[in-house]
């Protein structure tokens, strides 16, 4: 086990090495100069030049990816172009906030989806199953940010019930410690900051969580309808156990391997609905970051967080893979 | 004794029990009879077709031009005049949905077929020739899949300059794991069959395996992949527009509109709430006829 | 041993500072839990600042929470661009106008403690020109590579409290560009301190102490009891980041901010018509053009097709789209500046005359034009893409195909796509001075890719009179010199001259005294918060 | 042995299936019972009805599109079909253990023969884990699975074939039932594990006194395991009789093919006389007998009227119009 | 006389996955680990054994559908072990496969008559004469014409068998490797499949080798039989002296196992303990001895060589078979 996992984190070196070149590469086909997008209109041709100058950005793109996988391998994600502030640190800011609004969502459509999906295949054909699964249909087929906007428009802008953007009111103070404000509250004993932090979280959440939701719905309805259909669950039927815990225990551990593959692929999704949710709901995450990155030009950002949320995603799908192990005992690794 | 049954010319292969649909023996037009048995996939056809029909008839559909401004008469609410109401220039938004229908299966095809095409090469190619090849190939999908999709889709649309055409290659582009590694699993399960072997055992050569029988057994999944992937590509442009990447004014697509109506949220919502609804009903129609079709091509649901 | 001492005694200040800021924040505190005494100043608005450096940076974000910590030589008046005293309480010019002598406050401290005094202000000036970040020094004061002092030949502290500049040639702007509040002045000792950090720990003299900032989330600035000038009325200023305009508006319905800038235009008349929030405009001091590509062969390099262009606009159609808050331009120049030439009269809207004029360049079958916009709204354009497209509606009638294509910001004003014929920008005043405007909007010097003369437009006669404006010190005889420019400008027609906008901004009712100046940024020490 | 009180008595049992397509009577109208210590064969082609019959036993018929229509199941005097779920539930994998075909996909992959083995014991009996653990190798000692104690706390993949088959059955043994029904339990094994299996079974049975139903297709097993056969076809009895009785005196058509149609190891080889046409097909069942299409005696009448299962001899039905008259046998 | 097809110390070993990181030896599979056997002209060779010992991919192998190991395959006396390309294309025409599967061996996509025809038309059959020879072989193989139009999925499990016949009859070939062609069909229908593959022999005089491990079914159709274990060939003789008189104790093991459908008929088992080994990590010596009931320790040691056990020539591997010295060479 310990092997596998060894190996395929030596496995994953090629493949971020692929994203720091296809990402590099990307970045500096963009037109622009981040030299002006910095200095701002007002720059002169020479200040321009110096600062270009300065930057290494005059320099052959092959001393420059150089410069930055090395720095990248001593720990040092660059500082931003334009902010100058260190990328480490404003992605220690950052990623807890993207991170808090995906894992918020992927619960959300967790738990609901799973538990659609199961009730919807116990009950084939029932009402429910016809409901949950045409309202899933409905959620794959959503345009998030159009979602995101009909729910402001609601909640926020009619009902007034839940805060527009942002991750907390600005009258309320929260000691940040991990930067994930839900755990921050809890930590700091603060329930009015988690109250907050919470229905701050809801709205984009839901619209994060919407697809994944639905799509894991239908996943679990289909692979528990499959796994119902097994011979081992008529087996356990055989030996007179009890339904629930034909369903729960017996189907849905089989049923959970396909979902899981999901779930790790749904969370690369997430992180990138990221941008167009944190867009909506003023997100202080990455996702937005990165995306002004590019707007900016700002070269350093873009790379080292593209890299991140790569290691990021690939790590989930190690995960799921090692996950794997535990729901199926017949997974050998090899 | 009479023995009526043995009067049939085949009696050493038995009576032939095929009374079901005795003419059809294509497999697709069974299949499509099959879909039209689902209600859920027949809803899909309908809003397709109402799609196609309005897109082809847009001019005869629409009541307005869908470029004519009229700026006194911005954002008004939805009325006998405009069905749908007007947005920020006055245009009316009924007949820019209409038209914006021709938008978006452009888009929708065009980008699918991008993905397809290269999809399906990469796929088959790593599946059928395996070894280094599928190893070079699966890597490159490996590290175009760790890029979140959006961002990669962005950077793309940056670097050849925002436009409907570029938004479409964009979303083309990273639609083609999806393609690559479907068609690769199918390939690499059609290919461990016996009739596989038997092709090869009859003399067929690589080509001829691969053309003849291994991609028509992986059809499909890939049909059942482009309808799908057809809505999945009208949200990703739909998003790229949101973001100001796509379709630039006046045309009327749909994601660009809804990102134009933003401003006027608070007071002229329908600005924003129809060409939502366009996208929704769009995208839906394709995953219902998705769904019905991978029901209906799936051979194991046959009895 | 000096520099121990200095340490040390900063040490102190700061010391004391912090045990300040821990006063501070405690009283916070419990007025908090009171209840929401409103003694906090929440603004959102659109963009975070960059780095609160003012000289290191040009964005307006930037800027505006500078002007709170930071304060200047001289500083414009509370409405318009003359300037009155504030770090320097007397100025005068020697004859030659080239040489400024300041006498500066003796009673100001740094945020950190330290004094404030000549050698501080020539610490300052020093600082930027060493490098190529200072922006605004190099832009105002004409620094380059060869020369990074640019016409400020020396800087020097005759006295404690008394700094004198020596000009390389007569600038006529010069006092109301030490006015900008990128030239604030900040504390040696802190420079020192924080080197490379210094942008985000920024310690000057201003209304208000920097105290912390969560990027792309917001910044907290309190009060400075000991404030030299009228002391703040509120404890505490918040800057929030919203980017989206509609959702910051909806949070100042929320009542979860207390002042928000980028209203969307659409959004006025909610403003309006809810009894617990004021819609404020900002005076106008900028201009929002089209400006025509002269240098790229073609229709756009005949001054007929120009013209025609202008004329086949209806302008007053156009700014209904404003909603209100813009005015129809007729010059480079907005009209509350001096020098404003209020004799040229607007082409007008003739489609005919255009047409017939487009024919007498030989365009009369018509033709296809690029145009170049931008997606972000900005002041002087609060609509970029729809009055695009209004104006390719427009133009289609006198039979002109226009293309448009929207850009990020960035890529929009790269300079590295020339194929434009037609490209929206805009200009915000720095510092009142109608060579602000000209010289960088239209001047032959400037006519490259990466300045501000985006028109390309190349006219001698023009670029004779901007020059001969710069080292006139008589303001009466440069009025005179701009009108003239005016005029050519106006014939030359290099741009699709559209509108000076009043940008509108929204407040909760309750607070008083917000006086937006037309530069862009307002220092908050007088502002209220009613109970 | 005929005066035990039958175990299990099943009476006219039809189990069909509504499906979009029709009606399927995969089982219509079947008699038989099990007495204590009996071994019943069930044999019959791929989709007679063998295995719906057992699930029927059970209650485990799929519903929808599933029903059991009409018919009676009296195990030890009681209708099963007048059970509450939840007292099925006491008598499935108590009263009743059940092995199936597949030991490669009847067990849960994802959790240890320990665990499937002890929530079988404690559903049933009021046992510690600790009880049920010893309870548990025990049984797999019964079975014979070498070093048992180890193999508990493995996963099904890890073991073969045959243990697994093993395993199933300890399981369906696992609280002392008595009567056991195996559908096809060699099928899928290979010929020695199949005899080994076999022998365990007829050990078991030599054991534990229980009744056993025995569903296979092969004839072989059924000769060397059971008491008495019932052959079906399309859902209905062909014949029933004692097993030795059938291979010597088999007299409906179709068992008589069947018999002839596998080949044997004897030294003289003969041409296999195949039985024609293909297995029928449920959905449209034609009029009469439903072997009639593929029947070498077919007459007139047996295209129109549906013979009923006529005993021929002591124990021995047949359901076939040769015989309606006479208790003749027809020539082989 | 040479035999059709004759093949030594054929060997196939297919790698594993390797479990190590950073390992020398690559562990292998030995799926087939040193076969010889010929097979003559017109006759059928049956091959016997358990499940996974190797008796599909040794089919494959004498084919070359597979690439083997190690050994040498002679097909009518011609060495045919490294042959490639438009060569090996060539040999196809001369030997053909029926496979196990009547549901996966067929294209779901392809009408009967194209499958059928697609070998002729791989070979540049003229058109005129395809059109014949598939409405002949429709009719030898018991489907009617009608059926030419319709897709597999029309056709129950024995006709489909019938299909992947006569496409493998298509080009005429000598020799027909059968891969279990009669294990998924129902016991009626396999009589069917039997007698119309003993007709068609005789008819086309082929060459069969008749995989199965249904023992009676190859007992009735094989002229000689040879039985597998672990890869390896424990005996082959002629059928009637291997199945009267096993000389290998897995012989008379697997022989005794055979449920009799005559419940007179009562014999002495020989049961066999334990499973089959894994073919990744068989036993030493004599790859049987973990389950023989007659292993000594020499089984354990050493390998057993091949012994002539008649004068027929069966032949056996075991140490404690009887050697019969042939007579008269
Ligand atoms: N869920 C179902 N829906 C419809 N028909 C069904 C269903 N389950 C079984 N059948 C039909 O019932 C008939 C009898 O099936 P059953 O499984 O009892 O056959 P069997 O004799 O056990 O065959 P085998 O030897 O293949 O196991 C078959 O024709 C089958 O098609
Ligand atoms: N392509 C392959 N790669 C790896 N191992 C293989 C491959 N093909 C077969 N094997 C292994 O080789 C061994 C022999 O397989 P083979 O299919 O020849 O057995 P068989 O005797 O035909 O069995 P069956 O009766 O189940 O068909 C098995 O253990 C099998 O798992
Ligand atoms: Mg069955
Ligand atoms: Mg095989």
């Amino acid at each position: 086990m310990l092997k596998y996992i060894i190996r395929r984190l030596v496995m994953l070196i090629p493949v971020l090495l692929g994203v720091s070149i296809l990402t590099f590469s990307l970045v500096h086909l963009i037109p622009g100069d981040p030299a002006k997008s910095m200095l701002g209109e007002k720059a002169t041709e020479t200040q321009l030049e110096l600062l270009r100058e300065e930057m290494g950005l005059n320099d052959p793109y092959i001393v420059q990816y150089g410069n930055f996988i090395g720095k990248i391998l001593q720990g040092d994600l660059g500082e931003s172009i334009q902010s100058k502030e260190d990328i480490a640190v404003e992605i220690a800011q950052k990623l807890p906030a993207t991170i808090e609004l995906t894992i918020f969502a992927m619960i959300l459509a967790m738990v609901i989806g799973i538990l659609a999906g199961v009730i919807a295949a116990v009950k084939q054909y029932s009402w429910f199953d016809n409901v949950s699964m045409t309202g899933a249909l409905f959620g794959v087929s959503l345009p998030i940010f159009w979602l995101g906007l009909m729910m402001i428009w609601v909640f926020a802008v009619e009902l007034k019930i839940l805060p527009p953007s942002g991750r907390l009111a600005s009258t309320v103070e929260l000691e940040t410690i991990t930067n994930f404000y839900l755990l921050d509250s809890i930590l700091s004993g603060n329930w009015g900051a988690f109250k907050d932090a919470f229905f701050h979280l809801l709205m984009p959440g839901l619209a994060l969580g919407t697809i994944p939701m639905a799509v894991i719905a239908r996943m679990t309805r289909s692979s528990m309808l499959e796994v119902m259909g097994q011979d081992y669950i008529r087996t356990a039927a055989a030996k007179g156990l009890k339904k629930q815990l034909i369903i729960f225990q017996h189907a849905l551990k089989n049923a959970f391997l396909p979902v899981l593959t999901i779930i790790g692929l749904q969370f690369g999704f997430l992180l990138g609905g990221a941008v167009l949710t944190e867009t909506i709901f003023s997100w202080p995450g990455i996702g937005r970051y990165v995306y002004q990155a590019v707007l900016a030009r700002d070269y350093q950002i873009v790379q080292s967080t593209i890299l991140i949320i790569a290691t990021i995603f690939v790590l989930v799908n190690l995960l799921t893979d090692i996950l794997y192990k535990y729901f199926d005992p017949r997974i050998k690794y090899e | 004794m009479s023995l009526q049954p043995d009067s049939t010319p085949d009696t050493d292969t038995g009576t032939f029990n095929n009374q079901e649909h005795p003419k059809t023996n294509n497999l697709f037009k069974e299949s499509f009879l099959r879909i039209l048995k689902s209600k859920t996939s027949v809803i899909g056809l309908c809003i397709i077709i109402i799609l196609l029909l309005t897109a082809l008839l847009a001019p005869l559909i629409a009541t307005h031009s869908p470029t004519d401004q009229s700026i006194v008469n911005r954002y008004q609410p939805p009325s006998v005049d405009h069905w749908l109401g007007t947005d920020e220039l006055g245009r009316d938004i009924f007949s820019r949905i209409v038209f914006g229908t021709r938008i978006s299966i452009q888009i929708g095809v065009i980008a699918v077929g991008i993905s397809m095409i290269v999809g399906v090469t990469l796929g088959s190619i790593a599946g059928y020739f395996g070894r280094w090849i599928d190893m070079i190939i699966m890597r490159v999908i490996d590290i175009m899949l760790a890029f979140p999709s959006v961002l990669l889709a962005i950077a793309l649309v940056t670097i050849l300059g925002p436009s409907l055409r570029n938004a479409m290659i964009a979303v083309g582009i990273v639609g083609v794991p999806q393609f690559a590694r479907l068609v690769r699993s199918s390939v690499l399960s059609v290919k461990e069959t016996e009739y596989i072997e038997a092709s090869k055992a009859i003399g067929a050569r690589n080509l001829r395996t691969l053309f003849g029988h291994i991609l028509p057994n992986c059809l499909a999944p890939i049909i059942v992949q482009m309808t799908l992937g057809i809505g999945t590509a009208i949200l990703d442009a739909a998003g790229l527009s949101f973001l100001g990447l796509g379709a630039q004014p006046p045309t009327p697509e749909w994601g660009a509109m809804l990102s134009d109506g933003r401003a006027a949220l608070q007071n002229a919502p329908w600005v924003v709430a129809f060409p939502g609804v366009a996208i929704f009903l769009f995208v839906l129609g394709f995953n219902l006829f998705g769904d019905g079709l991978r029901d209906a091509l799936d051979p194991k649901l046959k009895d | 041993g000096c520099t121990d001492d200095a340490g040390s005694g900063s040490d102190g200040a700061s010391d004391d500072a912090n045990a300040e800021d821990q006063g501070q924040a405690d009283e916070d505190e419990q007025a908090d839990e009171g209840s929401d005494d409103g003694n906090t100043l929440i603004f959102g608005r659109g963009n975070d600042s960059l780095q609160l450096d003012p000289a290191a940076v040009t964005d307006g974000e930037s800027i505006y929470v500078t002007n709170q910590i930071y304060d200047t030589l001289v500083q414009y008046e509370e409405e318009g661009t003359n300037v009155k005293p504030s770090l320097a309480t007397d100025w005068e010019v020697s004859d030659n106008k080239l040489t400024w002598t300041f006498q500066l406050r003796d009673d100001v401290k740094f945020h950190d403690g330290t004094d404030f005094n000549a050698e501080a202000v020539v610490y300052n000036f020093e600082r930027w020109t060493t490098s190529a970040e200072f922006t605004y020094y190099g832009a105002m004061f004409r620094a380059t590579d060869d020369n990074p002092k640019g016409i400020i030949e020396n800087v020097e502290a005759t006295d404690e409290y008394e700094v004198q500049f020596t000009l390389s040639e007569p600038n006529a702007p010069f006092l109301n560009t030490l006015a900008m509040a990128a030239f604030g002045i900040a504390s040696p000792e802190s420079i020192e301190k924080h080197g490379e950090d210094f942008f985000k720990n920024p310690v000057g003299t201003g209304p208000f102490i920097f105290e912390e900032w969560v990027p792309d989330d917001s910044i907290t600035l309190t009060k400075n009891e000991d404030y030299f000038g009228e002391a703040a009325k509120v404890d505490e200023v918040i800057f929030r980041t919203i980017p989206d305009n509609g959702a910051r508006f909806m949070e100042l319905q929320a009542g979860s901010i207390d002042i928000m800038n980028g209203l969307n235009p659409q959004d006025i008349q909610n403003v309006e018509s809810d009894e617990n929030l004021q819609a404020i405009y900002r005076p106008s001091m900028n201009v929002g053009y089209m400006a025509f590509n002269t240098d790229k062969e073609g229709p756009m390099s005949e001054k007929l097709v120009r013209q025609a262009i202008n004329l086949a606009i209806d302008k007053d159609e156009l700014l209904k789209l404003y909603e209100g808050i813009g005015k129809p331009a007729t010059n480079p120049i907005p009209p509350s500046m001096w020098g404003h030439n209020d004799d040229i009269e607007d082409y007008g809207y003739d489609p005919e005359e255009a047409k017939s004029l487009l024919s007498q360049a030989g365009y009369g079958d018509g033709m296809d034009l690029v145009l170049h916009t931008f997606s972000n709204p900005r002041d002087y354009m609060p609509q970029p893409k729809v009055t695009a497209q209004a104006i390719q509606e427009m133009l289609k009638d006198v039979n002109i195909n226009v293309e448009i294509i929207e850009n990020d910001w960035d890529t929009h004003t790269s300079g590295e796509d020339m194929s434009y014929d037609m490209k929206f920008l805009g200009w915000i005043g720095d510092n009142g001075d109608p060579d602000n405007f000209l010289y960088y909007l239209l001047d032959k010097d400037n006519a490259t890719p990466d300045a501000g003369n985006t028109a390309m437009y190349k006219s001698n006669e023009v670029h004779d009179l901007l020059i001969e404006a710069q080292s006139e010190p008589d303001q009466d005889k440069r009025t005179e010199l701009y009108m003239e420019a005016q005029e050519i400008i106006h014939e030359d027609a290099p741009w699709l001259p559209i509108a000076h906008t009043t940008p509108p901004l929204a407040a909760n009712k309750n607070v008083k005294n917000y006086v937006p100046h037309p530069t862009g940024s307002e220092p908050f020490n007088l502002i209220e918060i009613e109970k | 042995m005929d005066t035990d009180t039958p175990l299990l008595d099943v009476v006219n049992l039809h189990t069909h299936f509504f499906t979009k397509a029709g009606t399927v009577k995969a089982v219509d109208g079947i008699d038989f019972s099990v007495k204590p210590g009996e071994t019943l064969g069930i044999v019959g082609e791929s989709g007679s009805g063998k295995s719906i019959t057992a699930m029927s036993i059970l209650g485990l018929i799929p519903s929808p599109p599933g029903k059991i229509v009409d018919g009676g199941i009296y195990f030890k005097g009681e209708n099963l079909l007048d059970k509450k779920e939840k007292q099925l539930r006491q008598i499935r994998g108590k009263e009743i253990g059940m092995v199936f075909q597949d030991p490669m996909t009847s067990l849960n992959p994802v959790f240890t023969v320990e665990k499937q083995m002890v929530e079988t014991i404690r559903a049933h009996e009021n046992f510690s884990k600790k009880q049920a653990r010893d309870r548990s190798l025990e049984l797999l000692n019964l079975v014979g699975i070498p070093d048992p104690k180890k193999r508990l706390t493995s996963y099904p993949h890890e073991f073969s074939g045959g243990m697994r088959q093993r395993i199933m059955i300890a399981i369906a043994l696992a609280c002392n039932p008595s009567l056991l029904i195996a559908d096809e339990p060699t099928t899928a094994l290979d010929v020695t594990i199949q005899a080994q299996i076999l022998d365990l079974f007829r050990r078991m049975q030599r054991e534990l006194d229980m009744g056993i139903i025995m569903i296979t297709h092969d004839l072989g097993v059924v000769s060397e395991v059971c008491d008495r056969v019932m052959v079906m076809y399309a859902g209905k009895p062909a014949e029933f009789s004692e097993t030795k009785n059938l291979f010597d005196h088999g007299k409906h058509p179709y068992t008589l093919g069947l018999m002839n149609s596998i080949p044997k190891i004897t030294p003289e080889k003969h041409k296999l006389e195949a039985i024609d046409g293909v297995p029928p097909d449920l959905h449209g069942l034609p009029k009469g007998c439903s072997f009639a299409p593929r029947c070498k005696h077919v007459m007139e009448s047996c295209l129109n009227i549906d013979p009923e299962l006529k005993e021929v001899d002591n124990n021995h039905h047949v359901r076939c119009l040769l015989y309606e008259d006479s208790k003749e046998a027809v020539s082989t | 006389m040479t035999p059709l097809l004759e093949v030594n110390h054929l060997k196939k070993h297919f790698p594993l996955k390797n479990q190590e990181l950073f390992s020398r030896e690559k562990p292998v599979l030995k799926a087939v680990d040193g076969i010889s056997l010929s097979v003559n002209t017109g006759e059928t060779l049956g091959l016997v054994g358990e499940s996974g010992c190797g008796k599909s991919t040794a089919g494959r192998l004498m084919l070359k559908l597979l690439e083997p190991t190690e050994g040498e395959i002679y097909f009518k006396g011609q060495d045919i072990t490294s042959v490639q390309g438009e060569q090996l294309r060539k040999l196809r025409q001369d030997m053909q496969i029926i496979f196990q599967d009547p549901y996966a061996s067929l294209n779901p996509r392809k009408t009967i008559e194209k499958t059928i025809m697609e070998p002729m038309k791989i070979f540049n059959v003229p058109k005129s004469e395809r059109q014949k020879k598939l409405d002949h072989l429709l009719d030898v193989v018991g489907l009617s014409p009608q059926h030419k139009e319709r897709y597999p999925h029309e056709f129950s499990g024995g006709q489909r068998q019938r299909i992947g016949i006569a496409r493998a009859l298509a080009l005429d070939p000598e020799l027909v490797i059968c891969d279990e062609p009669v294990s998924a069909l129902d016991v009626s229908i396999q009589a069917q499949v039997i007698n119309l593959m003993e007709e068609l022999q005789d008819e086309f005089n082929l060459t069969y080798v008749f995989i199965a491990h249904d023992l009676s079914v190859v007992y009735h159709i094989s002229d000689r039989v040879a039985v597998m274990y672990l890869g390896e060939l424990v005996e082959i003789g002629d059928v009637h002296e291997v199945y009267n008189n096993p000389q290998h104790p897995y012989t008379q093991a697997l022989l005794s196992a055979v449920p009799e459908a005559n419940p007179d008929h009562e014999r002495e088992r020989i049961l066999l303990t334990g499973d089959l080994p894994s073919p990744a990590n068989p036993p030493t010596g004599c790859k049987f001895h973990t389950r023989c009931p007659i292993a000594q320790n020499i089984c354990h040691a050493e390998a057993p060589r091949y012994k002539r056990v008649s004068e027929n020539g069966q032949m056996a591997a075991c140490h404690f078979a009887k050697e019969v010295v042939a007579q008269g060479t």
